[in-house]
Order: C-alpha cells, then structure tokens, then sequence
C-alpha cells in the first residue's frame, strides 16, 4: 500500500504564540480515518535535517482530501517548515500508527478528553468522531499560559471544554489532574495526549478506569525498524520486552507501558 | 538486469545494494513499502547471544546531515531471531547477511555458529565495534589482534562466509583490515558509525540518554569513501560499503572507491522507499556513465590518491 | 562585554571567538569585511620554516555539509610570516596564536623558538596532524609518546603557551591528550580535520588533486562534541573547541562540552561575517538560557555520557 | 565596504539546453563596474551545501540595479538556484576579483573576445563596455553544440560575431583558435574566458600579443583567504610563487601564471 506522497500546502497560518496550523491535500488523506495517528514529515528535499518530523493529526475533511495538523515552532525542521506557503509541497508519510480506540466508549457514554501543550491537536479529531458517534465529550486542555491557548472554540463547539494554564494567566490555574478533581469532572472513559509528566500523573491516579494515552517519544524511521522508540512493558520482569511507540503506539491503553 | 548483478562470497546479488544492519529491522515493516525480492540482499539486526533491550531513549538525536544512535543492540536474541525472524523472511528468494555482535569472543562464536547454519542466511556479518568486556571494554575493532582473534574464532564456526565490519573510530583502517584478512576474513563491510555526541542547551545534558552515540548519514560519507578506497588497495577480499549512501550516485562513488557492494542505512529513515529507489535509478546512471555493468565501476576510482601511512595526511 | 570574557593561558580573549587556523589567511582579507578587534583572538596560517606552494589544485570539494581541503600548508615560511604577516597585524589589539607545523621535531622547534618571540604572538597552537618523516610519515598526533615528545621539545624554547592542536583521527583521542598535557601543554585545540575523499563520478579519479583531504564544517561537528566532551573530562588544561561551528548556539554547545574558547574555520568561507555574526548572537543568547557570562557554561553538560575506554561504544 | 545582501530574483530563465538566465536586483549593483568580476552565491540557506558558487557578471543595469548572470546547471548548487523563482531572494558576495582591463585598448582599435561555453558570459559585459568606450569588438564564440548556444543576438548587435560548434552543428565547426585563424581576425587586444585547454591554446598562440585570460579554479572562501584557487607563477624557479584566482585573478595577463 503506498503511504508516501507530496501534499500540496493549502493554508499555513499561525494561530497562537509559536503554533502553526497548517492544512494540505493528497489523496492519503482518504486513508487518515482513526484519530491519534500520526503523520511523519519530510520538511524539505535538502539534507541537512534528515529525520522525518512526527505531527499528529489535527483533522481531516475527507470528502475535500485534506487534512490539518497543529505544530509548534520548535528546533529547526519546524521552523523551516514555518516558512512554507502555500502551493508549496511536503513530503509525508502516513498515516502511521495505532490510533485512540472509538469503539471503547459506548454511544451515551462520556468521554474526557485531557490534552496538554501540543498534545492537544490529535484530541480534537478524537472528539470530532466521539461526538459523531453520539458520545458525551468534556474536554480539559492545559496550556503553558494565556499566548499558547488554542483552538478552544472549536473544542468548545464540540462538548465542555476547561482551559487550565500553567500560570493561571487564562482559564483556570494549575495542571489537569487539579482541575478534573476541583470541577469533580465525572466520565467513562478518559482520553489523553500531553507532555510524559501529566501522563504519568494520569495513569497513576486513574489507573483502573478505561485510560488510553498517546506517547511522544524521538524517533529514527517512524514505521517500526530502528528500535528508537521503544518503551518497557509494565510487570516485565525479563526487562526485555518493548512496545514501539510509532507502530504499537502511539496510544496505549494505561498499564500497558512504563513511562 | 544481469548490468547490475554482482557476486561476492556466499552472495549472488541480482544488484549490489542491501539495506543495513539495524536500519531495517528484520524486514517485515519495510515489506509493507514493496517487496523485499526487490533487494540485492538483506542485512538483519545485530544478534546477540541473548535477548536484549539496549539504552534508554532518547536514542536518536539529528545532527547536520547525520543522526546519531544509541539503540544499544536490542534485539530479541539468538533464539528470538532463529525462532521468528528469519523463517518469515524466508518467504523471499533473497540472500540474508546476519550481523553478529557480543561482548566476548565466545558470544559471536555460539551466535554465528547457529545462525549460520540458517538455511536463508548467506553470509555472516562480524560487528566488531562492540567493547570487549575481557579487555576492560576496548572495542575488538580497534587493536588488529584482537580483531584477528575473534575473525579466526567466528570463522572457525560458520558455516557461510564471514564479513567483517569495521569500526572507522581508528588511526588505522588498513592495519585492521589487513589483520582480519590474514585472520580468514571473506571480505569487510565499512564503515560502521563514527562515535558522535550532541548537546540539548537548555536542558545542558546530552540529547541522547547514553550520552555518546553512533554518527551515520551523509555526513560522514566523505570518511568512508577515503578509507574503502585506502582498504581496497591493500586487501584482496571484497568489500561492502557503506555510509551515508542516499542515491545511486553515492553507490557508484561507493563502487569507484572500491566497493563491490553496498549497503543502505540511515536513508531508510528519511524514505522508506530508498532503496528501491536507487535500485530502480542504478540503470540510468550506467547509461549516463556509459558502463556497461555495475561490476565495471568496482575500484575504478583508481590508486591515484596521496598513499598515506596512517589515515592522516600533511595538509 | 565582560559576560563574554575568558582568559586561557596566554590569552586574554573579549570573547571566546577565534576564527581558526587556515581558514582566515593572516586576517588581512577579512579585514576589508569587518574590525578585526571583534575577535576574541586570531589563529593565523600554519607556518613552515621554509615557504611552501602546497598542494595541485583542485584543493576543494564540497561534500554534504562539509568540505574536504588539501592545501598542503601553502604559507610563506618563517621569515616571510615574521616580516610581512605579524607586523601588519600590529596594528589591531588581538591576540595573535601562531599556528606551527612540520615534518620533522627540530622544524617545529625552529620555528615556536623565533615565532613565539615576536610581540604580537600570544601563544602557539602545533599542529601535530603533519606526517613524520623520521617514522615513515606516521602523524606525530596518532602516537601518544611521539606527540609527547614534540610538546617537550616545543614547551622547551617557546616563549609563549603551547596548544597542541589534536587529531581526530585517533582510536583514543584521551590517550594522546594525556600525554601531551603530560609532556607541559598548557591547552589543547581541537578537533583539525577528518581525513576524507570524494570522487568524481565522471573523471573516475578523486576531485582533490591529492585524493584525499581534510573534512570540515558541520559534518564533523558531533565528532568534534563528543571528543571535547571525553577529553575535557581527562585534561585539567584548557580547549580550544572546534569543528563545524556556524552559530553561536554551536558556541555554547562546544562550551558546554568542556570547551573553554571556540575557532571558527569553514564558517568564514560560507559567510565571511561569520565571526562578528556569532561574537554578536553570543549575548542575546545567555540572555536566552539565563546564564551571566560565558565562563559558566564550561564543561556544563556534565560528565553524563557513559564513558568509553577507547572512541567506541556498544551500539 | 560592505559586499554582502541578499539580492531579489527579478527573472529566471532558461535560454539554452541547462543554461539559465538570471536577473536580481540589489543595491550592491552599483559597485558592479568592472566586466569580469564575479559574484560569490549562497544557494540557500540550509547547511547542506556550505560553499557559495563564483558566477561571472554577465551584465549589470547600474539605473535600475540589477545585475544578470548566466550559469549552466551542473551539480547541486546549480541544481538548486534553477528552481528559485522572481521574488526569492539569494546571498550574494561581491563583486569580487579583478575584471578586464578595458584601458588596455585605445578607442578606435579593434578587441578580440573569445569565450568557450559557459566562459562567455563575462565576456558581454566587458563587450558592452569596450563599445561604449568605442573600441571595435570582435567575438569568437566557441560551443558544444547547438542546442548550448547562447547570447548570439546580443553579442551581435555589438559587433561582427562567430559561433563555433565543436560538431559543426551550428555555425564554423572545431575549435576557436581554428577559426580565429581560418578567418585571419586581426585584432589589438584579445581578452578570453574559457576552459583552461582553450585558454592554454590562446596562451600559447598569441602569447606576443595583448591578451588577457580569465581563470577558473575551485573556490573555498572567494576573498584571498583559503589558498584554494592558487597557480603558479611563470618562471618562478623558486617554485613557492602564486596567485590566487579569487582576488589576484580571476583575469590576468598574458604571460603571468601558469595554466
Ligand atoms: C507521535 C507524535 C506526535 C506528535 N504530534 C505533534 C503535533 O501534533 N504537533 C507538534 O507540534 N508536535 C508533535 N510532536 C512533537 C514533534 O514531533 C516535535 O516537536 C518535532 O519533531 C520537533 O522538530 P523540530 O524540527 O522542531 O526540532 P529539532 O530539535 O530540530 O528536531 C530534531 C530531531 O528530534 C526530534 N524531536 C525533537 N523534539 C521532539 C519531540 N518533542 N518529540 C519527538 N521527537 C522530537 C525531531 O523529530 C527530529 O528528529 C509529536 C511527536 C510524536 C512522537
Ligand atoms: C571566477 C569564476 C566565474 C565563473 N562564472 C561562471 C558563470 O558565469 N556561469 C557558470 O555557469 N559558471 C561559472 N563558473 C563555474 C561555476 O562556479 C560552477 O559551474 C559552479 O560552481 C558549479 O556549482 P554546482 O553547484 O553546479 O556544482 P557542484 O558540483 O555541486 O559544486 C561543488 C563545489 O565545486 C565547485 N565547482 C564545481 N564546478 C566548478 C567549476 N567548474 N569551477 C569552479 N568551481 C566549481 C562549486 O563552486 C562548489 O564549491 C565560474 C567559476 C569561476 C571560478
Ligand atoms: C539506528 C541504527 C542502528 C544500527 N544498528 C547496527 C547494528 O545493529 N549492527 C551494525 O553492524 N551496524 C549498525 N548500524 C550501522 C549501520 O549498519 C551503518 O554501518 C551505518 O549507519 C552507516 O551507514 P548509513 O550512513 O547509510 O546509515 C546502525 C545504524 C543506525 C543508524
Ligand atoms: C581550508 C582549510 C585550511 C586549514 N588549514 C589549517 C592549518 O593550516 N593548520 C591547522 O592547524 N588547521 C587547519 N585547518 C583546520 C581548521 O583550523 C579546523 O581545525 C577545522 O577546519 C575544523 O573546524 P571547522 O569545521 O570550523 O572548519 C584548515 C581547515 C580548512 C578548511
Ligand atoms: S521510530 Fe523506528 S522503530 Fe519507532
Ligand atoms: S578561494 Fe580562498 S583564496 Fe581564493
């Protein structure tokens, strides 16, 4: 199956401090149908930046062949591909990986969807489909402070949406878990994507709910032959057994990986 | 196709490019991108005697041209690949080059000894840039006799020829290359990574967990195409040559240096299509370069350069 | 401009940027681009005792971030640097290190003995990748007690510190630093080039005239890190960090990796502003990661990395 | 003096088989007097490609600031610059070396330029000069073959010009130094650029006579600085004379270094 294709730069816009949100075309797009996969980047033809950069996707219009990814300007390949317009092309790969499980919330049930940082994007496709297939979604979204916020009316359009900050410079202050506790926010089953501290804390205090995580971690091939991204299996006692993030993640569901 | 055929011990390559050992697993992802029969030949990951799961990530970190790695040789053991990895390529009508690595003589010697008696694989491939604990953790590749040593030991066992891959983190290649040569090599593979690190500034550590980590990609092409072609003048064995091949250009640089074979590493990694796409633009270029067959490219870079004594030159 | 302030043995730098040897003429090109006071301090050409034409051209190539060169220590020897090159450079407030070379002990000797004479030279880098003729063209750099014996006999009759300016082509970069810092170094330069080749595809012969040549620019730049990084740790004399410096964070990696002063080689090539450009980016970016001088990044990166005995690790 | 800006892409366009002709514009232009000096190019900005790449001054509007070069795509660099587009920029350095001596021909004399394949270009705007100042100019214009010819009308509306095709398949067919005798061009001053065999040729054959050859060598910094691009000097026995191509050259006279 070809997965590899240069997609066309339809939008290229910055929608909060050092946040891009970008918007391509290709026929791959029709493929791009679980939420939480991830999309592996070539930023441009020349060879000083190598690897390929993993993004999430954000969301995706299937019947206009398009899909968004939301990405912060961070080392170089993301600034370079910053400057891209559009007409310009990318080469990307995808999608790749195993995406968030749908299916494990029942109709009627709710959802919680907890992001952090650039964590959030893929969530947002997540509750798009959960919404779709007549879930309750709440949303909890941190962010570093007020410039970083985004995307919180599209959040807001699709279910309760809580912008917690760092600072407390918007929304309310603290991290994520304080403000689940705090608002007392009740659910079936919970859904997250964030920096490895929150997901910890996560999985260490909801640790026998329905819980299903997205990994980062850096990355060499993206499709499961270098062994860059590998993580040890919870109870493993050999400490020899691994999961890769980019093929076996990156959602896990809680307890299956040490992070 | 017989333009790009070539012959090396144990290996009848229907082209002279396989991917490189670590940098395609065993196979199986890659066959989702196009059929493995496409390959000259295949280079699996490094076996260890026993089943292992290497460093702490991060274990890639990207530096000009090049990334840096420390995986660690994980991998599921001798037996895990004995068991799982090399039935299921044998589905393919291609050679397999099993890479051996330990930490002791005995290791490669009771790895090899079963590996190569795997009915698909066809050459062994001796990772000699692992430290050798019985020498306080100085790397077999890089003391000649102790690089000869465990050539003579491996070679004693397998059942097929037995490649061995240096480490370019030596004064002197040739000097190894020669001692494993008298030691009963069937030919090199070269080059394996240069030992590299990379900073995170804010976080002021390493970007890798192991701190130091193995250099490949374009960056160090340079580096392997002087000392292939520095080896190839003074063995007689074949050599298989690598880093940071990209293109088909870089394979017949490659070729013209010396090689007779090359592999394909990092470039994997930035397309997962690489290398059928050198294979498939191999043709062309002979057509460019009006030559006949690759075989015709092999050496033909010449012995023209400055001879020099001890890889460092008047400059 | 005290934050980037740092005092070596002999020299006494505004800011820890030199451009590096070779690849800043004797400073009188860049002149016509910018103030030459800018600079922390300037390594001028190697010197010969006697003029030298060098090598045929072509003596450049370019490869993926990097470049090869074998200029052959093209200088006007002794007597010309002495009258023509150090008095015009008089005339600027900087530092001068007078980059020293040869093919056998007593050129060196010569040579450190009159340079380090002259006002204006602050120190003396030797550049021990030269073969030695006495043992059959082998580098000094490549064996620890033949280094050590060049930095004796040189420490004898300079009037001026001596950096010994290291090779990388070396299985032990740590050994030769010892012994040389052993022997009375009072820093170290380092990384000088990679030995490396490129060949023509069409012409099948190398593109430097001399085959092989030396690799620099950002290419080698892990190299470089990782080499300062395990010699810092070894050393209690000071380093000259450099090899594919291009920006001031590349700086502050080099610092942070036990680098005490950086020299900017291939940069000036690509842009001849380079060394202003970094000199200037240096205090936005203290600013950038908290840090009051320069001085406090030395060595900041720790001594994290796993230690190696010998340039290789278990991949 | 400042020598350094990034010059913006007016036109680029392709005028033969790999031949570009490119416009830019820049301040720097008005420095650009003197035909046979050349630009130092920065392809881009990434660091895979570390060396800037020498082209000649083609021609130069002082009014309007700009300044056209035409370059053949050959490797990488070349590759690279043919794909920028108007409004682009490029880091540029220059100009740099020392062009054509136009004294060195009275008014009311006749000069002889002679340029091989990608040599030519200089070779207009010293053309257009020389003109001006109202010497007679004759061009010899040597070319693989047909499909690389370029530049014939413009040279032509200066003065008498002969193609030359190494296979005759446009027109006088062999070498220039064949035609410049076949024809028995008289001439006061000869100035040529051109591949090293053919500046050879000249050397040799006209070395009684006012002639100046502009070199071509690889470059590492294009300032005098690396030694790269050095020759030797004619008659030097001492062996340790040169010059360098970048700033000593890239035009020197007859007789003056060795090919
Ligand atoms: C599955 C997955 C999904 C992701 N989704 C998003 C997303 O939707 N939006 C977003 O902004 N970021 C996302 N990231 C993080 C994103 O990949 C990095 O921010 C990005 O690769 C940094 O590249 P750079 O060129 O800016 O940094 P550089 O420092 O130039 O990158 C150098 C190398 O390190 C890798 N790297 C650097 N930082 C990270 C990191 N945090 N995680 C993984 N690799 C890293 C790069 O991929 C590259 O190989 C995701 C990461 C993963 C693993
Ligand atoms: C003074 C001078 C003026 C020139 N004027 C022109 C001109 O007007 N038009 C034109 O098309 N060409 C001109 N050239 C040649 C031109 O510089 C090369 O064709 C060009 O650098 C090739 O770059 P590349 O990226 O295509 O090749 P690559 O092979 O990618 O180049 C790699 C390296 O080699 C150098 N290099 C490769 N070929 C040459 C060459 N023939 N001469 C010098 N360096 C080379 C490059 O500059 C670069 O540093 C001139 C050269 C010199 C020295
Ligand atoms: C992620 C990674 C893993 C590697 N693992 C091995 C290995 O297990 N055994 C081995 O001999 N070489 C290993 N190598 C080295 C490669 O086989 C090859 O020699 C080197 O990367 C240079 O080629 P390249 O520049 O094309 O990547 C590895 C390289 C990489 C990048
Ligand atoms: C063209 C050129 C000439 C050089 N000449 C010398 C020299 O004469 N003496 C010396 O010690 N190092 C010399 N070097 C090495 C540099 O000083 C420096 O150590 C090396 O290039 C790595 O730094 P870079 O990557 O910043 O260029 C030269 C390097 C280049 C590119
Ligand atoms: S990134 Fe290569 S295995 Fe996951
Ligand atoms: S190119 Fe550097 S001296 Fe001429």
């Amino acid at each position: 199956m070809i997965k590899k294709d240069l997609f066309i730069i339809m939008k290229q816009e910055t929608i909060a401090e050092n946040i891009m949100e970008l918007t391509c075309t290709s026929p791959l797009t029709k493929q791009m149908t679980e939420p939480g996969q991830f999309l592996h980047l070539r930023v441009d033809t020349s060879e000083d930046l190598l690897l390929r950069r993993p993004i999430s996707i954000c969301d995706v219009d299937v019947e206009n062949e398009t899909v968004t990814m939301l990405y912060r300007i961070d080392g170089k390949g993301t600034k370079r591909l910053s400057l891209k317009q559009p007409g310009d092309t990318i080469n990307i790969l995808g999608p790749l990986g195993n995406g968030f499980p749908l299916e494990a919330t029942e109709r009627g049930e709710t959802a919680l969807l907890v992001g952090g940082g650039i964590g959030v994007p893929p969530l947002y496709y997540l509750s798009k489909q959960l919404t779709e297939r007549g879930v309750k979604v709440i949303h909890v979204l941190g962010f570093q402070n007020q410039v970083n916020v985004f995307y919180e009316n599209e959040f807001s359009a699709l279910g309760e949406t809580f912008i917690v900050t760092a600072d407390g410079s918007y929304g309310e202050k603290g991290f994520v878990t304080d403000v689940i506790k705090q608002k007392d926010i009740s659910f079936d089953t919970m859904y997250t994507c964030g920096p490895t501290p929150m997901l910890s804390a996560l999985q260490t205090a909801y640790r026998e709910k329905r819980l299903y995580l997205s990994l980062e971690e850096r990355m060499g091939c993206g499709v499961g032959a270098c062994f860059a991204c590998v993580c040890h299996v919870e109870g493993d006692t050999t400490q020899t057994l691994y999961r890769k993030v980019c093929t076996d993640g990156p959602v896990f569901p809680v307890g299956e990986v040490v992070l | 196709m017989s333009r790009l055929r070539v012959e090396l011990p144990g290996l009848s390559m229907r082209n002279p490019v396989m991917p490189a050992s670590g940098c395609f697993g065993f196979g199986k992802e890659y066959a989702n991108y196009f059929d493995l029969e496409l390959l000259g030949a295949i280079a699996i990951k490094a076996t260890t005697a026993e089943a292992r799961f290497g460093n702490p990530t991060p274990r890639v970190a990207e530096t000009t041209a090049g990334m840096l790695n420390a995986i660690g040789l994980q991998n599921p053991g001798l037996t895990g690949v004995m068991q799982n990895e090399l039935p299921w390529l044998n589905q393919y009508n291609v050679p397999i080059v099993a890479n051996v690595a330990g930490t002791e003589i005995d290791d490669y010697v009771e790895t090899t000894a079963k590996l190569s008696q795997v009915e698909n694989v066809h050459a062994i491939e001796l990772n000699i840039s692992c430290p050798n604990v019985k020498q306080g953790g100085i790397a077999f590749g890089t003391i000649p006799h102790v690089a000869a040593e465990l050539t003579r030991e491996v070679k004693n066992v397998s059942a097929v020829p037995v490649y061995v891959k240096l480490s370019p983190n030596v004064a002197d290649i040739v000097e190894i290359a020669k001692a494993v040569e008298a030691a009963g090599a069937d030919g090199l593979s070269m080059i394996n990574t240069l030992l590299g690190m990379r900073i995170d500034l804010k976080k002021r550590k390493p970007i890798l967990a192991n701190g130091y980590g193995g250099l490949s990609g374009p960056a160090i092409k340079p580096v392997a195409i002087r000392m292939i072609h520095q080896v190839s003048q003074a063995v007689e064995i074949p050599i298989i040559g690598m880093g940071g091949i990209q293109t088909a250009e870089d394979v017949v640089e490659f070729m013209l240096a010396g090689a007779s074979a090359v592999a394909v590493g990092t470039a994997n990694f930035t397309d997962p299509y690489a290398c059928p796409t050198i294979i498939n633009d191999l043709t062309q270029i002979l057509d460019d370069l009006e030559v006949e067959s690759v075989k015709d490219l092999i050496g033909g870079a010449g012995k023209n350069a400055t001879s020099t004594h001890n890889g460092t030159r008047f400059r």
